[in-house]
């Protein structure tokens, strides 16, 4: 084989990409539908209960008859809380797996890693996780809460029964950082003042010094966008130094990792925070549901968060647009999702908003008491602002970009 | 040595070096796509873990950070690559800047006499500065030129274009050849310098290096000089990666890394180069297979596989085979020498 | 004035945590020149014990101060059996072997416990006021047992038949062994003790950051840089290298961040290792345990 | 000490040379010459400071105070590898090998310090003659008995080609004849280099020496012939009185 300028280039891909490897595989009749998540290392708190969701979701449409007359086979793999796996599964799942949909990715930085790849295999993708919003990008679903639908809602209502001094702690990264400003951003347009913005690296679990601010600054509540497993220990140590009953916290980041179930009732009573989902969500879907997960799991299933019930409903959404379209190609699938398709799953309505490829959903505030959440109030139908604030993939559907990467700013926003 | 004589060493790395020609022109053919397009990240890291051999096996220089230079290879490409507009220069400057840290750290250690296991944790601490800092960088306050570091998430590499053309992006399938070719060429060039008058003053100086400073030989130089080209090589190794994975991620520094680059090497054996590259490949074969089931946890797998060849196979696959199999070629004295001959693969 | 006390208080309380989850780590490389890399998950198997013992309905303060020390050190004697034993004075094969071990532990207690186990256990002890700043009672607590804790273990190796035994066999293990002492015993006890100091502090800590199968990396690099900054005195070296790099991260913490402070604390070590390339107590204090 | 001699050069030199540690003085106020093509042997009890200074000359020590002069250097606070580069072949107590290379590579690692690839190796295959290696050149150096190896690292000495040679203890656990051939070696070294040879087996230096320098308490005690020393009731008392 002669390596000519023409086979390196890109110009001449469509040959290159079926040309040497053509090894064909024992095809079988299933719909392969590919699951990539962290179920070990660090990350393995999100991603454990977002697979059992996701093998709950292909047992139960395997249990209606399958799709189009066929069965869909899940093949899950298990990235290891390590980016180049992701990557590396993703190829793997569109190349060699010829999934007809890819549901993978916890982290931004792992859906930026896997987003080029599918992209290019042209490999329908779903990101099923509340992150900080800004993906556009026609191939990409993103079915999970973004800030302006969640804090929105629990920075008001928390200034309404705390007052207006506002202390933000946040997780040190993109997530927590755009976050962070969307908190700054509705304090202020509800009267608040933000008094400081602390930002800590995943790892810390000292927060000793911080809570001595705290005490100097002495704000009427907290907000906190911490995030991961060592960041529970700031709960911990605030109730620890007494002060969760004299300074109240409200959060978008806790229960997502059922973090109120790492810290005991009295260190977590009182902690409000907004989510797509509560496990309290009064309809029959989300009661059946829980059944289900219960009788398949036993008593001891994890806690449903939003996390793992987007991981359900973003399967069934992506079923449904497989029945709507009547096949498993990518083109007629991604039309029929942007159809403005809607799931009642467990957590309500769900709606595919066709401007950013996000969803439309009901938004809970939760309180915590005895380590359940109790909702305390809903809204319905949150379309998903910050994104659409920037992206329009009505307008302009060849889009493949990540806008809030570098920042609010970067991306026009303020 | 002359120079006949060094070629005559090198025998068995051209025989290496052949099969991996071969088996660059010939894999397309025989795997998978996607197969292809995810050895590029597996030949990435056994670049590294060649790097690794260099320094450790040859140098005897207990590099419990050589992970950093990968990263940091990684991290200048991606960064020079956003802010030129092109891959050619990028390579370069990747390569100058973890060899220039590298020598810098080097001159800070070795002219400090710094030794054995502190300088592993020297190394070790510099890789874990390189986790938290980066970490630190999201924001729009942290660029370079152009490029936002971004922190915890990472930044997108761009992906290599042909030598000054910047409108010819390679794929990744095709990132391979360059990947293989990037190794084959390291693995010989790794393979010369062990042969060479400064690689047997290196491995000198790993046996005895007071007797080395008796001969006149300044081992801290040495030291220096291997350590620094070494580091060069890890961040070819780097450019790869984050090449074969689209991103480059502060995880690329963390412990779990700097670990499984020492497992490489101790799997494949110390003092061999050919060795810990064919480790990396199992090994990466191995991880990757776990990924796909979920019965055995992979740090589990891991964990025993170090354990067992620190207590039972401590020279590693490589010289372990060598012996038994000059063993049984040729009982006679001369197994010693082929012994030798075996460790400068 | 109340701010300072309290900041002079999360300062000292920084200093002896770092001292709290070092010390373990000290005896064991102090005294037998290993240096164990799975002395994190030690720490981990600390809190688990802990967490496991309470769930059951163990009172909390007998879960800390008893099962997790007898536990851990139960665990550090067989790993001593098992592993350490055929490495001694190859210190880069255990520092391996070890590292294979704290892979291995991860492993282990993932598969066991979940990758999140409910961790519901509280700080026992209430709150301390100081003026309008509060403060954690068990920190002061934990301040308090670390210093006790030094004590012992300086009793221990001062005043008692063993510990004088134990520190014959580590000077010169030929004599000790001519004298009828069981140098094979001696290190295992030296090792079952620096893992049972190491499971208590892990039990101490459990309460306050929770315990997940990955904790032990958040503290390996720390203890591991204390240990080498402190040199090879035990008790004082482990003191020095705490108060220096604690106080260094906590001035920094309060100064401009976590990230800073962290930053600060391993770039002092190197320059500290520059400096003194055998431990702060390789040059002072070495009369000191 | 006898005045003609100092027509001939003087290559080594210290002056009030010492070295203490803690409160020991084990190297005090040492003034010692040595000239070109001089054979000296530095003898003394245990712990007179023979090898502390020897340690001094070669750079593995630096001296407290005083100075260190090799052929007009001031080398007091030289590395090793410094002096070596200097022409000063240096075998030390502790035989130091290459252990993992063979006999013919740690010989070749000696000569290729200064000479080219081509010398290099005809210089390792002489020296190996010399040493009568030859039928172990092949053997890696762990292999060998001690008696081989302190010749192997005798012949990388010798294969530097240096003008002054330093020799701590080379006649340590050697059999008679071991010792006996050493000495031929010795001489044989002597005729193209100085040396200082640092010894305390009486018989072996006697098979060697010319000029003799006593150490006792860090200090020199006396220099002259072994003849005269061994006569001398002081050097007797402190040295000789428990050996000879």
């Amino acid at each position: 084989m002669t390596l000519s300028r023409r086979d390196f280039v890109m110009g001449t891909s469509a040959l290159a990409l079926t040309a040497p490897a053509t090894i064909a595989r024992a095809q079988s009749d299933n719909i392969n539908f590919a699951s990539i998540l962290d179920l070990s290392g660090g990350l393995d708190i999100y991603g454990a209960p977002m697979a059992e969701t996701t093998r709950l979701a292909i047992e139960d449409i395997n249990a209606a008859g399958g799709l189009l007359g066929r069965e869909v086979e899940l093949k899950m793999y298990d990235a290891q809380s390590t980016i180049q796996f992701y990557t590396q599964f993703a190829t793997q799942a569109a190349a060699g797996d010829k999934a007809a949909t890819v549901h993978a990715g916890i982290t931004s930085a792992s859906r930026e890693a896997i987003r080029p790849t599918l992209a290019r295999f042209k490999t329908l993708y779903f990101y099923n996780t509340q992150y900080e919003g800004g993906v556009c990008d026609y191939n990409n679903f993103c079915t999970g809460s973004t800030p302006a639908q969640t804090v929105a809602k629990v920075v008001p209502y928390a200034m309404n029964k705390w007052g207006k001094k506002v202390y933000i702690v946040a997780a040190d990264y993109n997530y927590g950082q755009i976050t962070a400003q969307w908190m700054q951003k509705f304090v202020a347009d509800n009267g608040g003042e933000t008094l400081d913005v602390e930002f800590f690296p995943l790892d810390v679990t000292n927060f000793g010094p911080t809570i001595n601010k705290i005490q100097t600054a002495k704000p009427d509540m907290v907000i906190s966008a911490l995030v991961g497993g060592a960041h529970v220990s700031f709960y911990r140590q605030y109730a620890a130094a007494g002060m969760l009953k004299e300074i109240p916290i409200a959060s978008t980041t806790f229960g997502v990792g059922n973090e109120q179930k790492l810290i005991s009732a009295e260190e977590g009573n009182g902690i409000i925070a907004s989510y797509g989902y509560f496990e309290g969500v009064d309809n029959s879907a989300n009661k059946n549901f829980l059944a289900r997960l219960e009788a398949k799991l036993g008593a001891d299933r994890p806690v449903m968060n939003e996390l793992a019930i987007r991981s359900y409903e973003g399967a069934m959404l992506w079923a449904e647009a497989v029945k709507a379209a009547g096949t498993i190609d990518r083109e007629p699938v991604i039309e029929a999702l942007r159809s403005g398709l809607s799931y009642d799953g467990p957590s309500g309505k769900v709606t595919i908003d066709s401007q950013t490829n996000h969803c439309s959903m009901n938004v809970y505030i939760g309180e915590l008491a005895n380590q359940e959440w109790n909702i305390v109030e809903s809204f319905d139908n949150q379309p998903p602002a910050d994104t659409q604030l920037v992206c329009d993939l009505n307008a302009n559907p060849n889009q493949s970009t990540f806008l809030f990467e570098n920042g609010l700013e970067a991306a026009g926003i303020k | 040595m002359n120079g006949n004589d060094t070629l005559r060493a090198m025998k068995p790395v051209f025989v290496f070096a052949l099969i991996g020609i071969v088996f660059m022109f010939a894999a397309p053919y025989a795997l998978q796509l996607f197969t292809i397009i995810n050895l590029t990240t597996a030949i990435a890291l056994s670049v590294l873990a060649l790097s690794l051999a260099l320094v450790w096996g040859y140098g005897g220089i207990l590099c419990f950070g050589q992970v950093a230079f990968f990263g940091l290879g990684a991290y200048a490409y991606t960064i020079a690559a956003i802010n030129f507009g092109g891959s050619t220069w990028a390579i370069l400057v990747a390569v100058l800047v973890a060899a220039a840290f590298a020598a810098l750290l080097g001159y800070f250690v070795f002219f400090g006499r710094v030794s054995d296991v502190y300088l592993g944790v020297i190394t070790l601490t510099v890789t874990l500065i390189f986790f938290s800092l980066i970490r630190r960088t999201s924001g729009p306050d942290y660029k370079i030129g152009n490029a936002l570091i971004g922190g915890f998430n990472g930044v997108t590499s761009p992906p290599l274009n042909l030598p000054w053309n910047t409108s010819s992006f390679l794929f990744p399938e095709h990132v391979f050849y360059v990947a293989m070719a990037a190794l084959i060429l390291s693995y010989v060039f790794c393979g010369w310098l062990v042969n060479t008058r400064f690689g047997r003053v290196c491995a000198a100086i790993r046996e005895n290096e007071l007797r080395s400073e008796l001969l006149g030989y300044d081992s801290r130089l040495y030291k220096l000089g291997i350590f620094t080209i070494a580091a060069g090589i890890a961040a070819i190794g780097g450019v790869l990666f984050c090449n074969g994975v689209g991103r480059i991620t502060p995880d690329v520094f963390n412990l779990y890394n700097a670990a499984l680059t020492i497992i490489w090497v101790i799997v494949g054996g110390r003092g061999t180069l050919i060795g810990p590259i064919a480790a990396t490949f199992g090994l990466f074969y191995l991880t990757s297979a776990l990924g796909g089931q979920s019965v055995l946890n992979n740090n589990l797998v891991l964990g025993i596989i170090l354990i067992f060849f620190v207590l039972l196979v401590p020279k590693g696959v490589a010289p372990t085979v060598t012996d038994w199999f000059t063993k049984r070629r040729k009982p006679a004295h001369n197994s010693r020498r082929r012994r030798r001959q075996g460790r400068s693969t | 004035m109340d701010l300072v006390v309290a900041v002079l208080f999360q300062l000292v309380y920084g200093i002896a945590s770092l001292a709290l989850i070092s010390l373990g780590l000290a005896i064991i490389f102090g005294m037998m020149r290993v240096i164990n890399l799975a002395h994190g998950e030690f720490l981990m198997l600390g809190g688990y014990t802990v967490v496991v013992a309470t769930n059951a309905g163990v009172n909390i303060w007998i879960a800390m101060l008893i099962l997790a020390p007898a536990v851990v050190g139960l665990i550090g004697v067989i790993v001593e059996r098992l592993l350490i034993r055929w490495l001694y004075g190859r210190m880069v094969d255990t520092l391996l072997a070890t590292w294979g071990l704290s892979l291995l532990l991860i492993g282990l207690v993932t598969s066991i416990f979940g990758a999140s186990t409910s961790t519901t256990i509280s700080p026992p002890l209430g709150i301390i006021r100081i003026g309008d700043y509060s403060a954690s009672g068990y920190e002061l607590f934990l301040t308090g047992v670390t210093v006790v804790l030094f004590i012992g273990v300086w009793a221990t190796l001062k005043l008692t038949k063993l510990g004088l035994v134990a520190r014959g066999t580590m000077q010169n293990p030929e004599m000790s062994a001519a004298l009828g002492v069981s140098n094979a015993r001696i290190y295992m006890i030296t090792f079952g003790l620096g893992a049972a100091v190491t499971g208590l502090a892990g039990g101490l800590l459990a309460p306050l950051t929770g315990v997940l199968p990955t904790i032990g990396a958040t503290y390996i690099a720390k203890a591991f840089i204390t240990v080498i900054s402190g040199g090879a005195s035990i008790l004082a070296g482990t003191a020095a290298g705490s108060i220096l790099l604690g106080g260094i991260n906590g001035i920094f913490a309060f100064i401009t961040g976590p990230t800073i402070g962290e930053v600060a604390l391993l770039v002092s070590a190197i320059i500290l290792l520059r400096l003194l390339p055998r431990g702060i107590t390789g040059r002072f204090f070495r009369k000191f345990l | 000490m006898s005045r003609k001699r100092d027509k001939r050069e003087v290559i080594v030199e210290t002056r009030n040379l010492a070295m203490h540690f803690g409160g020991v003085r084990a190297v005090d106020q040492v003034d010692f010459t040595l000239y070109d093509k001089e054979l000296r042997c530095l003898i003394g009890p245990n712990g007179a400071g023979k090898s502390t200074f020897f340690k001094c000359l070669t750079g593995q020590l630096s001296p407290t105070s005083g100075e260190v002069i090799i052929r007009g250097q001031d080398t007091t606070l030289a590395e090793t590898h410094e002096i070596a580069s200097l022409g000063v072949g240096i075998k030390t107590q502790v035989p130091n090998l290459f252990d993992g290379l063979s006999v013919d590579e740690n010989i070749w690692m000696s000569a290729r310090r200064w000479k080219n690839s081509k010398r290099a190796r005809s210089l390792t295959s002489e020296t190996i003659e010399r040493m009568n290696l030859g039928d172990m050149r092949r053997k890696t150096v762990n292999q060998l008995s001690h008696g081989q190896r302190q010749w192997v690292e005798l012949g990388m000495v010798v294969a530097a080609e240096p003008w002054l040679v330093l020799l701590d203890e080379p006649a340590a656990g050697m059999t008679h004849e071991e010792t006996a051939r050493t000495a031929e070696l010795i001489k044989e070294i002597n005729t193209q280099a100085a040396l200082i040879v640092v010894e305390h087996d009486m018989q072996f230096i006697r098979m060697i020496s010319q000029q003799v320098t006593v150490f006792h308490e860090g200090q020199i005690l006396m220099e002259d012939t072994m003849e005269a020393i061994s006569k001398d009731r002081r050097a007797r008392e402190v040295y000789l009185g428990s050996r000879a």
